[in-house]
């Protein structure tokens, strides 16, 4: 039985873990970079212990000194969230070889669906359809993956065999590109997963991007939770997520579902996992890799299936039997998340870093947000974009949607550019509204409007020169000192008054 | 008192009299705005419409943030704007620069002092929040100076490349 | 068609009717008292207008001034929220001779259930189930009344024939109390309701509060939403709630949702209301009242069937059909609220007021918080004590109470006392978690703990003198002039670096 | 330093020496404690264990929140706490005061000046946050004053009646 987890993350992901532990009655441990000292998800953990520097590889990626601490506080299991150690076989491995118990499926599954071209060959072998490409289990030099291009076809991907996720991935539809695609895809992998390793993938046009949710335990039993929308997405990262896609049906789904089930039988697959696929204009769907983790979109499976995955995974992790059988998972109703990144969608999605120095969330019927974010965090350029997810539920489609679109009036950060202005003006799109996109759809056919309507030019005219006109009046009135923060709004809010 | 209030090439004549009452462009507005405890957020009523107006004192103008759109206004008092003469600015010749958009990692210097470059071309790969960005010559001409090697971590705006 | 709603209301009520409006696609309008001209219900609507100064009956009372600015920025619909003019027939009519939709049951109704007396000959015609007490529907003098009370029995309640909600209710146990009790009674109804008529029903013992959730369109349809428990209670007012009831199973859940909409078709209702009842300890249950209007526990029915009562009353009062049957209607898993109030629970629930200088709200999986504190205000004495509510849905009544407890642990209000350490205790006690309680749980067999567990006190011990140290070092090194609170704090954050 | 903190009738001796180790009682403990951008919130963390701490001067102590729970804690060092005397303190005797516990309306004041009361009589009738509370007296006497009546608005601490 666990008692104590250790949370081998930041962030979100980390929040939403340590809620879980809570409400399983286990303590929660975090660590934290000198950068996260002050962050919700130490202030929220029962124990909190300090890795290092901030920079990833002098903290989250210490896996050394996390098993380290975990043994010294007694922390019985550790969770390793998404992104950093969470599909590292080795640091897996080293968990288990301390003694504690790896809230995830078993290392070596983590290690073969890590390399994308041994994922491949397993799965073909299990039966699932494979986007045409690269065959071979091996490291290709560049004039191998040349000849081999002629044989796929143009147009293809270039992909990182190392890891995923959306990095190291080059579109090439001329065989006069390919070289380059090659070189800055092979640059990236090598960055991201220290494995420079690429292979070719036929490009499927006008495809979406869905995937199955995976849970299984440890003693044979694996569930699906349906599928995952994942289409709206820029520079092959997923910007908004849905559960269930508008372009599946139920058989499709009882297809996709059976399929991704038998799988992972075939591989002992365990603990919460996902089989992510390229769904083309026929539906016919492809492998495309699976994440051997928690996923950042697991939310609106929860909403709409009311399974807390979560939850499971720490449940399973103990040796405990699902709680579900496949009749059990329904989907009700309809869930949509849009990620909220420290990104300017006004321009071309550059981070955007800076104190959070105004913060309201939303909340209400429906609408759930898993979040880092706090009144005054520094958004520092160390970890990735994404400060939190905004998650809602409708009965439907549409008042999703609606129910998206309120929420996101509702969320005001100010000190940093996000991409909720983006994620607005996507809600009130026809296209989105309608459900017709495929991947290309955000980078290709939308238009982030940047002109705001005339008449807020007004509003914002008479809010400037008003502040002007009483800093005028109040540099003339207000005496010097400034005792405190809270006399200092009072004097102004009488001042108000008195200028009003 | 009267304000001349300007919003990218947009002007607004804006006066608010000695009893607080507000018109735009000659036309009274209904005003009611209050500052909220965090001082750097407004609740502005006008004309019965309810807005929430975030405001910040950029270099010598207001950043207005409302409704998830950012406003750059300038505002002046007829005084001030009958004294302010013409303002100098820079020309545009010269040097290219380019900074560091952020605080980062340099991954790659493509380019060498002395190299001609076209605009477009690549000549510094950054890396900051996990994501490389291919930082371009802004116009064609020559490397004068590389500041920076792969390796390095930079600060925001630190000089990476320039082009003469 | 409804296009703009102005809501009559503040405080949390009228910012969920607000977000009903938004996500139906209707403008808002709010109106406030100079208490709350920085309130977020003012904030969050398209247009907001001043009622008066603070007292409810310069403001929120002044129903005259609510429909002519309605009238005037050409709203076409009013919602009462509850309180203040929800349960007024006299408003409800003036709104609807002022030619605007009435977004509620119709006025002669609201009159009928308003007279408690008239409610219960009703209700007794229609079938329903009532406790034994005074039948004549007229204002019986205290002599009248000694004498009803030898029939009745004791022990008795006096109770208030102008209005409900728990004012003006008093217990008796002995006839010599009774005098003075009605006394009270009568006092408390008048200063209520203006009304200071009171009537005897038979006291129940070890009983709960159980309510049906009712739905009406103007086509003559009516369903039942399933109950809710509301037995939790202090001074005869709710202080938590749950859906569905520990107490209620299939058959009794179909037994009272069938009388209490036969009873409701019976007076051609329409809208939301709610038929109360007390359930004793046979499962024998009695009719209570019936309100009129949105009820403050509506969330807990709205998270067990999915189902947008707000929404749902909007539609319906636009003229549209019911979009559920009956058949429709399930509950699945379980939901609880905690109001949160601002009282002292450590000092008989003494009403706390000043200013909220610190907020930190919960949210994450099944967790939704309808309030109106915002950070900075100061809470008055003019309104009732309810900030807001705090409500969870779990899969079972187990997992809600963990789920809640873990919320309440994040829900950190500073600057004033408030109920959240009582629900912690609540949701820890083995009673409420055994589901064993009547209506006199929380008052008779409840000790509130006001004893910090030691190991705190030395917690508190270190903070505060670290605090104490830091400022003898600061007053050294410190400049006297201070610029503004950031750089102040930025100053107080370097300073911490040099001091640790 | 030395510090001698009190909660209650507790005693801690707390030492923060140059290098800002602190011992308690003289058991060494591990703190790192950081203030937040309200100001009145700490995060601390004592020998790995992690606690928001929500600090407010009061008079001469600091009013503590802690999980809920609040502490009333007092910091001398050691120097002050010599110098300072055994505290006056006021006699308990004298008349007894009923104030308003909030700002309010008096609806009723059921006693008159010279009227004799016992501990537990209502004397004022108080409504606020529409709630009625009835103030009682806190011990046997003798009215002695009546400052309000019935419809006052009253502010917080206004002295309502007192009791001789």
């Amino acid at each position: 039985m666990l008692k104590k987890i250790l949370i081998a993350n930041r962030g979100e992901i980390a929040i939403r873990i340590i809620r879980a532990c809570q409400e399983l009655g286990y303590e929660a441990v975090a660590v934290y970079s000198d950068a996260d000292r002050m962050a919700p998800h130490v202030r929220m953990a029962h124990e909190a212990y300090r890795l290092g520097p901030p920079p990833a590889v002098d903290s989250y990626l210490r896996g050394d000194k996390i098993i380290d601490i975990a043994r010294q506080c007694g922390a019985d299991g550790i969770h390793p969230g998404y992104g950093f150690l969470a599909e590292n076989a080795d640091f897996a491995e080293a968990v288990e070889e301390a003694g504690l118990t790896w809230i995830g499926p078993p290392p070596d599954i983590i290690r073969l669906m890590g390399d994308k071209l041994a994922a491949r060959q397993t799965m073909a072998r299990a039966g699932v359809p494979l986007v045409p490409g690269t065959d071979q289990n091996q490291d290709l030099r560049d004039e191998e993956l040349f000849a081999v291009a002629q044989t796929v076809g143009y147009p293809l991907l270039v992909k990182a065999a190392g890891g995923g996720g959306g990095k190291g991935i080059r579109l090439v539809r001329q065989p006069e590109e390919l070289k380059d695609a090659i070189r800055v895809a092979r640059r990236e992998a090598e960055a991201a997963f220290g494995d420079g390793r690429v292979y070719l993938e036929k490009y499927i046009e006008n495809a979406r991007h869905v995937e199955i949710q995976l849970l299984g335990d440890l003693h044979g039993s694996i569930i699906h939770l349906g599928e995952r929308e994942c289409s709206i997405q820029r520079r092959h990262q997923k910007l908004v997520e849905e559960s269930p896609s508008p372009a599946v049906d139920d058989t499709l789904r009882e297809q996709m579902g059976r399929i991704a089930v038998t799988a992972a039988q075939a591989i002992n697959y365990a603990s919460a996992g996902t089989m992510e696929f390229i769904l083309d204009q026929n539906k016919n769907f492809y492998f495309l890799e699976m994440n051997t983790r928690l996923q950042v979109e697991h939310p609106v499976t929860e909403m709409v299936t009311g399974i807390d995955i979560v939850k499971e995974m720490l449940r399973v992790a103990s040796g405990r039997k699902l709680r579900y059988t496949q009749a059990d998972v329904q989907q009700k109703g309809w869930a949509i998340e849009c990620r909220i990144l420290a990104e300017d969608p006004a321009n071309d999605f550059m981070p955007s870093i800076g104190r959070i120095i105004g913060l309201t969330t939303p909340t209400g019927p429906g609408v759930r947000v898993d979040s880092g974010m706090y009144f005054g965090v520094e958004v520092t350029p160390y970890y990735d974009s994404m400060l939190g997810k905004l998650i809602v539920r409708g009965d439907s489609r549409g008042e999703a949607i609606l129910r998206m679109r309120r929420a996101l009036e509702e969320f005001r950060i100010t000190g940093i550019s996000t991409t909720v202005p983006l994620h607005l003006q996507l809600m009130n799109s026809a296209r989105f509204q309608a459900g017709q996109f495929d991947v290309t759809f955000l980078e290709r056919n939308f238009q982030f409007n940047q002109t705001p309507p005339g008449e807020l030019a007004q509003v914002a005219a008479v809010a400037a020169t008003i502040v002007a006109h009483r800093r005028n009046r109040e540099a003339i009135l207000l005496h010097q000192s400034q005792p405190s923060p809270w006399r200092l709004y009072g004097r102004r809010e009488a001042l108000d008054r008195r200028l009003r | 008192m009267k304000y001349i209030t300007t919003i990218n090439d947009q002007e607004f004549t804006i006066e608010i009299n000695q009893d607080n009452q507000v018109t735009v462009n000659g036309q009274p507005v209904e005003v009611d705005m209050h500052q909220m405890l965090d001082t750097t957020m407004h609740s502005l009523i006008i004309n019965g419409q309810s807005y929430d107006v975030r405001m910040k004192e950029g270099t010598g103008a207001y950043v207005v943030e409302l409704k998830g759109h950012l406003f750059e206004v300038t505002v002046a008092d007829e005084r001030t704007r009958r004294l302010a003469g013409i303002k100098s600015s820079f020309s545009a010749g010269g040097e290219a620069i380019i900074k560091a958009p952020m605080p980062g990692v340099v991954v790659e210097v493509p380019v060498s002092p002395g190299q001609p470059v076209e605009a477009g071309d690549v000549v510094v790969i950054f890396e900051s929040m996990k994501m490389q960005n291919e930082l371009k010559a802004p116009r064609t001409g020559q490397v004068h100076a590389v500041r920076v090697s792969p390796g390095d971590r930079v600060d925001q705006n630190a000089i990476l490349v320039t082009i003469s």
